[in-house]
C-alpha cells in the first residue's frame, strides 16, 4: 500500500459514494431519457383529443386539487398541534398519520371499500343520498387524500417543528393571541415546509392509482385511463396521456415551488 | 411597586427550579437577577411573562394578580437570549408588531417606531430585514420592539451572553442608556457579576432555586450576606477560623491569631467561623515589622502572571491557600511571606449562613 | 366578546387545530377499522394456500427485500455525498432523485417499459442472455426500486445533515481516513434516520403496484394479484391477501423501528 | 520548532480572512492566539489541523511540511467550542478513540486511557456516556480525547467561551494543570484577554487577518505596539497629543502641556501622537498640589458604580473622556478633578501605528 503517494489516495476515496450513488442516479434518469425520446414519435394532440382521455384529464383536474385542498386545510393545523402539543397518545396519533404512507395503496383502497363501500352503512346511507362514496368522484377523492394526505402533515409537521418556539413566545408578549400568533408568526415562518408538503400531496394524488382503482375504477382518471389503454394498445398508446400527467405534475411541482421560493424538495 | 414577586415556586417533575423567591421592582429600576446557570432565574421570567404557570406564589404587575392571565394580557415584554426577531419582516415591522396588537392609530405607529429606532440609533435601516443587519444592531432592534408598546416591566434575560466583549460592554452601555432616558422598569437577569454590577441599581443574587441576597451591588460586594454571594460576585479567599475573644475580636487559624481591633462577634469562644476577603484587599508585608495590621504567615505556592498583576498564592500552615494580588514583582515560590489582613475587609459567617 | 371570560376563551383556541385535524385522523382510522373488523368473516389461512396466492406472497418476498437493499447500498453513499460536497450541478442531482417522488406509478412504470422494455435495445439484449427486465421478478425490482429508492436517498440525506462536521473533523484529526470516518462516526450517528429510509423504502416497494402493473403483470406480487382477485370476486376475495400484505408491512416497520429505537418514523 | 506557520494566506470569495501570518511555537509552549470575533483565529486553526487548504503559505509540523497533508496524517488534535464527543461511545471508548487508529496493542491502549482518565480526574466514570455527563466533564474528556495519541500540538479553539464563568476559571485552572503536567505544545486561542493572559506563555493578538503582536502578556500588556492591542488587552485611555518638545518629552493635550521627563520621542516637534493609559494607572490628585506628577485637568461628566470600584469619566476642555479607576468614594459630576497621569504607563503612538 505504500507504494502509492499518499497525497493520490485521497481522491478515490471521496469518489467511492459519488460512483455508488452514481448508479441509482442512472436507474432515476435513464427511464425519463427513454420516455421523453419516445414522444416524438407518436401523435400526442391526437390521444390527448379523444372523448375518453379529455373525460380523464378533466377527472384528475377536478379529483386531486379538492383532495389536495382537503389534505391541506385538516392536515396543517393537525401537524401544527402535533408539533407544539404534548398529549398523551400522541405517539398513536403520529402512528396513524404514518400508516397510510406504510400501507399499500391496493390495501389502501381495500380497507376504504370496506368503510364505505356500496353494502356498507355509511356508504348505504350516502348512496341513498345521493352521493356514491364509490365508483364516483367523491371515491377517488376519498382514496387520494388517504393516500396523499399524510405528507403534508409529516412534512408540515417538521417545518413547525423547526420554528423557534421563542419568536412565538414573544408575540404572545407582543400582545398577541394564540390564533393570532399562529397566523402572524408560525404559519409564514413553516411556508417553505408546508409549501413542499403540499405539493408532494398534490403530486401524489393527482398520480394515484392504486386506492383508485379498487375504490372508482369509473369515473376514470389519468392515472386508471392509462391503465385501460396500455391493456388494449401497449406502450404506444400510453404515451400521449402518459405525458399530459408528467406535465401537470411538473408544472404544479415547479411553479409552486417557485411561489414558495424552494429550490428542491429535498430541502422542505 | 410595578413589580410583585411573591412566594414563587415552580417544580419540573420532582425537581424544584424555584423555591419561595419574593422581591419586588419599583417604578422605573433597574435591577439584576444574578445567579450561576440552573439557578432558576429563567424559570422566574417565564412566569412573570407569563409562558409558565408556576406551581405557587403571585405575579403583580402595577398591583394587580396576573398570575393566571396569558401573556398577551401583560405588559410584559422580553429579550431573550439569542435573538427572536422575525426574519419575514423588516426592522420597522419587527417595531411596528408590538404597537398594532394594541388600538393605535397607523400615524401615531409610524411616529412610535421612528422614535424607537432613533433610540436605538438605527433610523436609517427601517427598511432592512433582519438577517442584513449585524449581530449588535439586531440586538438594538430586539431592544426597539420590546420597549415600543411602553411595557410596564422589560424582562431582559441574558441578553449579553452571546456576544463578544467588546460588543457586550458596547451593548451594555446602550441598554443602560435606554434604560435612563426611557424610565422603564427593567428586570436584567444575567449570570455574569460584572454585567449585573455595572447595570443594575439593586441585585437580586440567586442560588439552587433561592434567593441567597438582595441590595445594592456595593453593599453586596462588601458585605455579602452568605459565602456564595462573596464568591460569586467576585473572587474570595475563604478560611476557617476559631473564635478566641468575642469582643474585641480574637480568631485563631490554626496555631496563629488574628486580632480585629474594631470588630465584635455575636458568636461565643470556641464557635467556627469562616472569613472572608478578597485578593485585592490583601498585601504582602515589608520585612520592617513596623506594621500593625493584622497578618498571618505562609509560603508562597505559585505566581501567575496575569499581565496587569500578579496573582501569588499563599500556603497558610493550616494547608489553606490565599490568594494575594499584587502588581510590584513577586516574590519566588517557596519564600515565607506575611500577609497583612485589612480588619474592616474581612466577612465572618457563622456555621448557619455558610451552606448558604 | 367581552362578555366572555378571558380565561375561558383560551382554551378553545387550543382546540381548533385539534379539531381540524381529527377529521383528517378519523379519514384515516375509520377505514382500519373497517377492514380489520371485516376480516373475522373471511377463511384467511384457506385464502392464503391457495398456489396462486402462495407464489405471489413467495414473489413479494423475493423482490421487495432485493430492491430495498439495492436502494439502500446505493442510495446511502448518495446521501452523504448531498449532504457533505457542494459541487456544481448538485441542485439537479437532487431534483433527479426526487422525480421518481412526484412522478405518478404508471407513468414511471410506462417509462422503465421505454428504456428496458422488450422491444427497446436494452431489453432486448437482456431478454437474449436470458434476463427479461420486463414480466420477470427482475422487473418487478426494477419497478420497486425506481419508486421507492428515493425515500431512503431522501431520509439518509436529512440525517448525515443532521450529523455536526466537527465530530467528522475530530475524526480526521484523530487518525482515521475518510472512508473509516464515515464508518465509524457518521454511519452510526445517521442510522435512526437510515433505517426509517430503509423502511419507508420497503413500505413502497412490497405495496408497489402501478408501475409494477406496467413492467411485470406475471409474475404476480401480492399487489397485483389482489388486484387480479378483487376483479374476479370482489372484496371478500382478496381479504387474505390484504391481510397478508398488511401484515408483512406491519411486523416489518415496526421490528426495524424497535432495532433502530425509533419511536415513529415521523421522527426519523 | 514544534509547529511553524509561515506566511499563511486566506481567503474566503473574494474576503481576505487571513493575510500573511507567521507565528510558532517551541516545544513544549502554550501559546494564546487571540483576537475579537471574525479576526481569522478559526481560519488559523482548521488550516494547521489540515481541515482547510489555505490559497498561500506553508505549515510545519516538526520540521516537516504538512500543508497538503489530510488531517489524519498530521498529529495535531483538535477541541472545538462546541463539544465533539461521539455521542455513541462510552468515556472510555471516546479517549480510545484516537489511540485505536495507531498501531498500539490493546492492553497498552487501556492503560493509556486509564492514564489520561485520571488526568482529568474522571477514571470512575470510564463506562458512562458523553449525554450523563456534566459540560465541564465532557469538556476535560475532550481533553483526554485530544491529549491520549501524544500529539505533536493541541489546538483548543475557544474551549472555554460557552461556558460560565465558574465553570470557566475551573476548567482554565484545569487546562493549565494538564498543560504544565504534559507539557504538549499548546496553541490556545480565544476572544478573551482575561482567558489567554492566564494561560499563556506567550501571545499572538490578531486583527482583521494580521498579527497586530506577539511577546508575553506582561509585554504585550505593559508596552502595547499598536493602540488596537492597547485596547484590546484592557481598558484603556486614548488622548491625542502634539510633540512640542522630544526631550525631555513635552506633550500639548488641548491647552494643557504633559512634560513626561524620563521619556523621549523620535517623533518631532508638531508631530500627532496618540497616548494610551489604563484607567487602572491614573488617579483624581489630591488638592495640596506638592505633587510633581504630569496632570491634565477636567471635569466628571459621569460615575458608575461597579461594585469594587468606581469609574470616574473625566472629560477633558478638548472634548475627550478619560476614564479612572478609584476605590474611595468619588467627586460628584461637575466637579473639577486634576488626574494624574504616571509617565512610566504613558504608550504612544505615531501616526503609521495608530491604524494598525
Amino acid at each position: 500500500m505504500r507504494a502509492f503517494d499518499p497525497r493520490r489516495l485521497r481522491t478515490p476515496t471521496r469518489f467511492v459514494p459519488a460512483l455508488l450513488g452514481g448508479v441509482l442516479l442512472v436507474h432515476f434518469v435513464v427511464p425519463f431519457a427513454a420516455f421523453l425520446s419516445q414522444t416524438g414519435t407518436s401523435n400526442v394532440v391526437a390521444g390527448l383529443s379523444a372523448p375518453p382521455a379529455r373525460s380523464a384529464i378533466r377527472n384528475s383536474l377536478l379529483t386531486a386539487p379538492v383532495a389536495t385542498l382537503f389534505s391541506t386545510l385538516f392536515g396543517v393545523p393537525l401537524a401544527y398541534a402535533l408539533a407544539r402539543t404534548s398529549v398523551r397518545g400522541k405517539r398513536l396519533i403520529e402512528g396513524v398519520v404514518v400508516l397510510p404512507l406504510v400501507v399499500p395503496p391496493v390495501v389502501g383502497g381495500a380497507m376504504l371499500l370496506t368503510a364505505v363501500g356500496r353494502f356498507t352503512p355509511l356508504g348505504r346511507a350516502a348512496l341513498a343520498a345521493g352521493l356514491p362514496l364509490t365508483d364516483s368522484l367523491a371515491g377517488v377523492i376519498l382514496a387520494q387524500t388517504f393516500v396523499a394526505g399524510p405528507f403534508v402533515v409529516v412534512t408540515a409537521r417538521a417545518g413547525f417543528g423547526a420554528v423557534d418556539e421563542r419568536l412565538e413566545r414573544a408575540s404572545r408578549s407582543l400582545g398577541y393571541g394564540p390564533l393570532a400568533t399562529f397566523w402572524n408568526v408560525s404559519l409564514p415562518l413553516a411556508r417553505g415546509a408546508i409549501v413542499a408538503g403540499v405539493v408532494l400531496t398534490f403530486a401524489r394524488a393527482v398520480g394515484e392509482f392504486g386506492a383508485t382503482m379498487m375504490v372508482a375504477y369509473n369515473p376514470r382518471t389519468i392515472p386508471t385511463r392509462i391503465w385501460v389503454e396500455f391493456i388494449a394498445g401497449g406502450i404506444d398508446a400510453i404515451v400521449p396521456l402518459a405525458l399530459a400527467l408528467l406535465a401537470i405534475t411538473v408544472v404544479v411541482v415547479t411553479t409552486v415551488q417557485r411561489l414558495g421560493h424552494l429550490p428542491t424538495v429535498v430541502d422542505g | 411597586m410595578t413589580l410583585e414577586v411573591s412566594g414563587l415556586t415552580h417544580r419540573y417533575g420532582s425537581k424544584t427550579a424555584v423555591e419561595d423567591v419574593s422581591f419586588s421592582l419599583a417604578d422605573g429600576e433597574i435591577v439584576g437577577l444574578l445567579g450561576p446557570s440552573g439557578c432558576g432565574k429563567t424559570t422566574i421570567v417565564q412566569a412573570i411573562a407569563g409562558h409558565l404557570r408556576p406551581a405557587a406564589g403571585r405575579i403583580l404587575l402595577r398591583g394587580e394578580d396576573v398570575t393566571r392571565q396569558p401573556p398577551e394580557r401583560r405588559r410584559a415584554s422580553v429579550v431573550f437570549q439569542e435573538p427572536t426577531l422575525y426574519p419575514h419582516m423588516t426592522v420597522g415591522e419587527n417595531v411596528a408588531y408590538g404597537l398594532e396588537a394594541r388600538e393605535i392609530e397607523r400615524s401615531r405607529i409610524d411616529e412610535l417606531v421612528e422614535t424607537h429606532l432613533e433610540l436605538i440609533s438605527l433610523a436609517s435601516r427601517r427598511d432592512a430585514y433582519p438577517a442584513e443587519l449585524s449581530g449588535g444592531q439586531k440586538r438594538r432592534v430586539e431592544l426597539a420592539r420590546a420597549l415600543a408598546p411602553e411595557p410596564d416591566v422589560l424582562l431582559l434575560d441574558e441578553p449579553l451572553s452571546a456576544l463578544d466583549r467588546s460588543l457586550r460592554e458596547e451593548l451594555r452601555r446602550a441598554i443602560g442608556r435606554i434604560q435612563r432616558e426611557t424610565g422603564v422598569t427593567t428586570l436584567f437577569v444575567t449570570h455574569d457579576q460584572a454585567d449585573a454590577m455595572a447595570l443594575a441599581d439593586r441585585l437580586v443574587v440567586m442560588n439552587e432555586g433561592a434567593i441567597a441576597g438582595v441590595d445594592t451591588p456595593r453593599a453586596l460586594y462588601e458585605s455579602p450576606p452568605t459565602p456564595f454571594v462573596a464568591s460569586f460576585l467576585g473572587r474570595s479567599n475563604a478560611v476557617e477560623a476559631t473564635v478566641v475573644e468575642p469582643e474585641p475580636l480574637v480568631l485563631a487559624v490554626g496555631e496563629q491569631t488574628l486580632t480585629l481591633p474594631e470588630a465584635r462577634s455575636d458568636r461565643p469562644a470556641g464557635a467556627s467561623v469562616s472569613c472572608h476577603v478578597r485578593p485585592a484587599d490583601l498585601t504582602l508585608a515589608e520585612s520592617d515589622g513596623t506594621d500593625t495590621a493584622p497578618t498571618l504567615s505562609g509560603a508562597v505556592s505559585h505566581v501567575t502572571d496575569r499581565g496587569s498583576r500578579y496573582d501569588v498564592s499563599v500556603t497558610l500552615p493550616t494547608d489553606e491557600t490565599v490568594v494575594v494580588e499584587r502588581q510590584a514583582e513577586p516574590p519566588p515560590a517557596g519564600t515565607t511571606v506575611t500577609v497583612r489582613v485589612p480588619a474592616a475587609k474581612v466577612t465572618r459567617f457563622g456555621a448557619d449562613t455558610a451552606g448558604k
